[in-house]
């Protein structure tokens, strides 16, 4: 397949509720399943249907996300013959905080010069806090199928899936023949057991559609959002299509929903769901060594990536690289996020662990599924207490 | 920025004594260690010497070799100018060309070698597994104004009569050059490991090819011209973990020593990384199932059974109910429900069914080859 | 993703025809169009067809066209698992294995192709100045259903003796091939690039080889046997501008018609670039003393010269007094005062001495070849 | 050679005196002589000194920036094998104006983590405004020879080469055999015709004595800089040894000497001490097609990169990518950016046209060698006046 999609990712997405983890990274940069990022399912989904190019927004520092992309070649990204990633601080919102005010107008044009230079059909709206496997390429055929000026993409689930004040919405579908959409409402007010069409927030359009809705946005000084666009087909009495996805979902907007999501993976049909695609889920290769499990090693259903050194017991974990198990201890329903260490007789349990933690010997720790501990970055935990280092 | 010094590395011999693994690929080129190839160490060891122009000369099967050097991104090569070259038998103007031995293989490949321009060139071989600093022994080399310096390793004096051994004075000059001598005088053995001045060697190849004389191989020809001709030649000795992992049963003991995480090869050591190409590929998944004791295992594996003292690369699958004992399983191999393998070596993409055995001995290391598969409804157990 | 196409562009010939030009570099490295190399073309438009998945098959002098072509990240190959592969001759335990022809070029390459598992493969010439879209041609070979289509130009009558012709039905299907024919029955020549369905045409290639029956080359070999059994085979018209630059006078006449601005090829399309792999040089510097007219001239030139309807590679200088007209000037030539160059092409790498002269003709174009130096002290001129 | 260097770049560097050229650009990314921009220099020094990685630290949008680096692999700077370019913003500014004011340690902290994290056992420190060919191993030889605690950089030059108003210093050397520093003093005040020492803000130290700086730097609340620096080594009674630098020198203030450095390069003199090195100073490999001169072009002195299409007559100026210039039209002493058009019958005299400026036919514009006129990228210039597009 040609280069037929233009991606537009909306990377400022809702951090409040996963602090710490998220104190100096966007959603897109939250470590996920042992070896990935989150902005590695979008990003694979892009591979798959062949993009070269990509227009990422974002809020605050980038860093992490920036080291993790690189030239984006991992993904077909990268600057050669017409592809790359276009990175851009959403001005727009700091602008609303009323900082660089004078940026305000680049936001709109940002996205202009995007969408026109690329030599792509299809603009592709997307983000990074809806967890999932999409395959770009039917959402692409059933647009063209329906001769839809715009697509949107949602999910059936249960009230339940979302947390409870969820800032998300869901779509009101049209009954028929065909999935169109009514309206948007949010599901923060709906009852507990109802049956809801989450708004993945994901959008297909043409470039000539996106630019004449760039231009409506700009005179109404208005997000570019696949919310707003939405607003605009239906002004217009146009029909939005609803794309229905029926794989793995999980909305990560808080750490409870950020912890079940890891555990999912522990569970292999969901494991299947997610990782089983045309290609494999792409994720910046790192240089690395196998796991070494010593001979007292005892581990039950978890997961691991290279470079870890195993001696103690390990169940319904997700264990991130470089990481350091000594004898004696036992982690059970844990997240180790890369480069921590867990010296001897040390007991984990429904606990987060961010990067380069280091746990003394004889240290304790037991959260609950409902509250798992979080423990931030470059944290020392003594078996009196917590230290955070700089 | 001027290129001091090309690593020329041996990459084309078949290693026909590995059997059904080398059947389809290079010898180079077979998995090591979990995450390894074999060409992975002379590769890391040019990357941490800061010799990033290598020259990667093969002939034999080279499409995996090919595919897995690449322009040497993964090591870190392709900076500042540099990068592997895979140089492969080519046709010209005075006809086509295969390589005739090893002193041939550097003089077909002059022209790659002086587009670099370089004072040196390192000759190294492509199958062995060693750590060793190149930088230093070219100091050595430019210290001792050697026009010719070879690395070394002290063997037992019983084996002295498997490799080419190297004479030496008191100041470490070599007088004699003895291949795999009866009665040894010197127990230096070469580890095929040469640092050559560029411009004299260039002289010797390209003079004695204008005579019609032989000069092929480096042991048979090169060295006893020059040391005929009086040129400087110096040993440099090297004393960590070396090993050429030449027949399966070497394979698969340097497997089982590289197991033990004190091995002085010392895979973990962030100073001098062992670089190789990494695949996009899944967590390691253990499941309720698993056992796992002794033994490494690397991203993508999905293991439901027992493994005991074993080396498991990526994507290896093992079902519930089997049981790997003192093994070695190379990449992407899929292994049943209620297999037993015992002191073997599985061949990368081979498929072991359902209840099949495959037990060796220390001796007599069970191998199943390349894509084989074994067991089920096949007649090739 | 499933990779659809494998491309194979046949880069192996010496091009004998051009002479001095190729005496160490293939024929479609040859420099083209002041930015460009030959292959530049075919792989460009594999790259717009949306092919990414590239062997180049050579055996001739690969090291420029190895350094050139790379991984194929200049094209943006190297995206999305593709990429461009060299691939030159090797040894299996079968044996040592030259090319000898292109049908047996892509029988050796039967394992590249395989672990791409392609459904079509497309075969190139990688010496021909054309720009044309492989999807379309492949859009036609699905819709016809063919199991081989064959790329046709028409060509003048008087000149269907030079090509092989395609005899056709009203449906376009190709009934008869004749071999650069006395009296054609058709204009419609064979352009060289073939769509195969590739499960059929290995076939053709393993069984034909295990009964040793010669398959060696497309035209002579493969195509009749397609005829005989009665495979189904089409032609697909291309019109656009298509050049082999196979002599000494096309490659002048092509890179002439090459400058004109309004050129069929338009090389500042930017829905159909050309890509090439862009050296790391300076800007053109055009000094006081410097006249250029109706000229291509690219980065790193240095001018103090006259340039008059002719193209320059990069880095080339021109000295004061010079006068270039009506010529092909390579990469890294230099060109000293008072020179006069005409109706001539001058190798890469060349150098032109003071008051030397160096006059062609447009049936005879003088010729300085690879790294050729002229006037001075030279004996050459 | 191997990496022995971890380069610090200081790219929060004085833009108010290049307005509108600075409007959405730092210092770094300013267009230089044809086809590269300022950071090229500097990158091309830590190339050809075989540096791995970079961390860079940058105010406000730093999107022109990373478009030009990308992956970094240029420079030898991509992220395989312990390399890598690493961005960060430059947050200790940001904290000065009370904004994001949490962010403040990280500032020193991503210093830490970069400097600790790298094999190299040097710091070099230095900045793009200072237009320079400079050979890092030879500062490196120098320091080692000297058994230096820091070396910094500086070339004699006389009042006149910088501007009236200049931020930059001097440094006061002490006479004897070794050259080290005594002081840094403003050059600001000193008069017309005096020789100065200028202060290239450039800095060779050993990892050690960086950490030691970086952590006095934070108990203070200081800015990591050279200048910080020297005043650290001096307040320990240690010596500040000074390399000098005798090659091609521009600092780029102003639009001034901002239009005197790409003059400079049409002479060959200066156009060999900037770009003749071990090797070519690189930029970032773009798709081109040669360069075409029509039968009527007239060209004097003159400098053009590729793609560009020329019917007209060109003297002394420096022309980007891109640019066609129609029959009839007169440019002298001027700079054409990238994408650019001129039409027929154009005068432009002491002229910088930014990025994709448009000059409609017969138009004139006409400037002095002391205030040359600046088209803002994206103009449309008519014969009767200029409008400025979005």
């Amino acid at each position: 397949m040609r280069n037929r999609l233009a991606p537009i990712l909306n990377l400022v997405e809702h951090t409040g509720k996963l602090k710490p983890l998220t104190d100096r990274r966007p959603v897109a940069s939250l470590p996920f399943a042992c070896r990935y990022r989150l902005i590695d399912f979008p990003f694979s989904s892009l591979y798959n249907a062949e993009a070269v190019s990509a227009a990422l927004f974002i809020a605050g520092s980038g860093h992490s996300l920036y080291d993790h992309i690189r030239s984006g070649s991992t993904w077909g990204l990268d600057s050669f013959a017409g592809g790359g990633v276009f990175t851009h601080s959403q001005v727009k919102l700091k602008s609303d905080q009323n900082v660089e005010s004078k940026y305000d107008k680049f936001y709109y044009e940002d996205h202009y010069n995007y969408v026109t230079r690329s030599k792509a059909e299809y603009v592709v709206m997307m983000g990074s806090s809806f967890l999932s496997n999409i395959q770009l390429e039917s959402v692409l055929h059933f647009h063209e199928d329906k001769n839809s000026q715009v697509t949107v993409v949602y999910k059936q689930v249960n009230r339940e899936e979302l947390v409870e004040d969820t800032v998300y919405t869901a779509l009101n579908l049209n009954n028929g023949e065909t999935d169109t959409v009514k309206g948007i409402e949010p599901v923060s007010g709906m009852a507990s057991g109802t049956k809801l069409n989450v708004n993945m927030e994901m959008m297909l359009l043409s470039k000539k559609v996106f630019l004449d809705y760039l231009f409506r946005a700009k005179q109404h000084d208005m997000d570019i959002s696949v919310n707003t666009f939405i607003q605009f087909t239906l002004d217009s009495n146009e029909s939005v299509n609803a794309y229905e996805y029926t794989g793995y979902l999980r909305v990560i907007e808080d750490v409870k929903s950020y912890f079940d999501a890891n555990m999912d993976m522990l569970d292999q049909d969901n494991f299947n769901a997610l990782f089983y695609r045309a290609d494999p889920v792409r994720t910046r290769a790192k240089n690395s060594a196998p796991t070494y499990y010593g001979e007292e090693a005892v581990i039950e259903n978890a997961q691991f990536a290279n470079d870890c050194e195993v001696y103690g017991t390990v169940r319904n974990s997700v264990i991130f690289r470089k990481v350091s198990i000594e004898k004696g201890s036992v982690i059970e329903d844990s997240i180790i996020m890369q480069d921590s260490c867990i010296e001897e007789d040390v007991t984990l349990k429904h606990v987060i662990l961010d990067k380069h933690v280091y746990v003394m010997k004889g240290a304790k720790l037991e959260g609950t599924p409902d509250n798992p501990i979080v423990i931030a970055k470059n944290s020392v935990v003594y078996p009196e207490g917590i230290t955070k280092e700089g | 920025m001027k290129t001091e010094t090309v690593a020329m590395i041996l990459a084309g011999g078949q290693g026909s004594r590995l059997g059904k693994l080398t059947k389809t690929i290079a010898k180079p080129a077979v998995p090591f260690g979990g995450n390894y190839r074999i060409i992975d160490f002379a590769l890391s060891n040019c990357a941490n010497s800061g010799f990033n122009h290598v020259g990667v000369v093969t002939q034999y099967q080279p499409l995996v070799l090919n595919t897995h050097v690449g322009n040497g991104s993964s090591w870190g090569l392709n900076r500042h100018n540099g990068g592997a070259t895979i140089l492969q038998p080519y046709s010209s103007v005075d006809g086509e060309k295969f390589f005739k031995g090893t002193a041939h293989a550097i003089y077909q490949n002059i022209d790659y070698i002086d587009q670099k321009n370089p004072d040196y060139v390192v000759i190294l071989s492509g199958d062995h597994i060693y750590k060793m600093d190149y930088e230093k022994m070219l100091d050595y080399h430019k210290r001792k104004a050697a026009s010719l310096t070879v690395g070394v390793m002290p063997v037992p004096w019983e084996e002295t009569s498997r490799f080419g051994v190297m004479n030496t004075d008191r100041t470490d000059r070599i007088i004699e050059f003895q291949e795999k001598p009866e009665n040894a005088k010197s127990n230096l053995a070469s580890m095929g490991i040469y640092i050559f001045d560029w411009p004299r060697l260039k002289q010797y190849l390209v003079d004695n090819q204008s005579k019609n004389r032989q000069m092929e191989d480096f042991g048979h020809h090169v060295i006893p011209a020059y040391l005929r001709n009086s040129e400087s030649i110096y040993a440099y000795s090297f004393e960590g973990y070396w090993k050429d992992v030449g027949t399966i049963e070497s394979l698969w003991s340097a497997n089982m020593e590289f197991l033990d995480p004190e091995h002085e090869l010392n895979i973990r050591d962030r100073k001098w990384r062992v670089y190789s190409k990494n695949p996009n590929t899944t967590p390691q998944f253990l499941t309720e199932t698993a056992k796992v004791s002794d033994s490494m295992i690397t991203d993508g594996c999905y293991i439901a059974g027992e493994i005991n003292h074993s080396v498991l690369s990526h994507n290896v699958k093992v079902g519930k109910g089997s049981v790997v004992t003192d093994s070695v399983i190379m990449p992407n191999v899929v292994i049943g429900e209620n297999v037993r393998i015992e002191k073997a070596i599985i061949g990368e993409g081979a498929h072991i069914y359902d209840d099949a055995e495959l037990i060796g001995t220390e001796s007599d290391i069970a191998v199943a080859g390349y894509k084989e598969e074994v067991g089920g409804y096949s007649d090739e157990k």
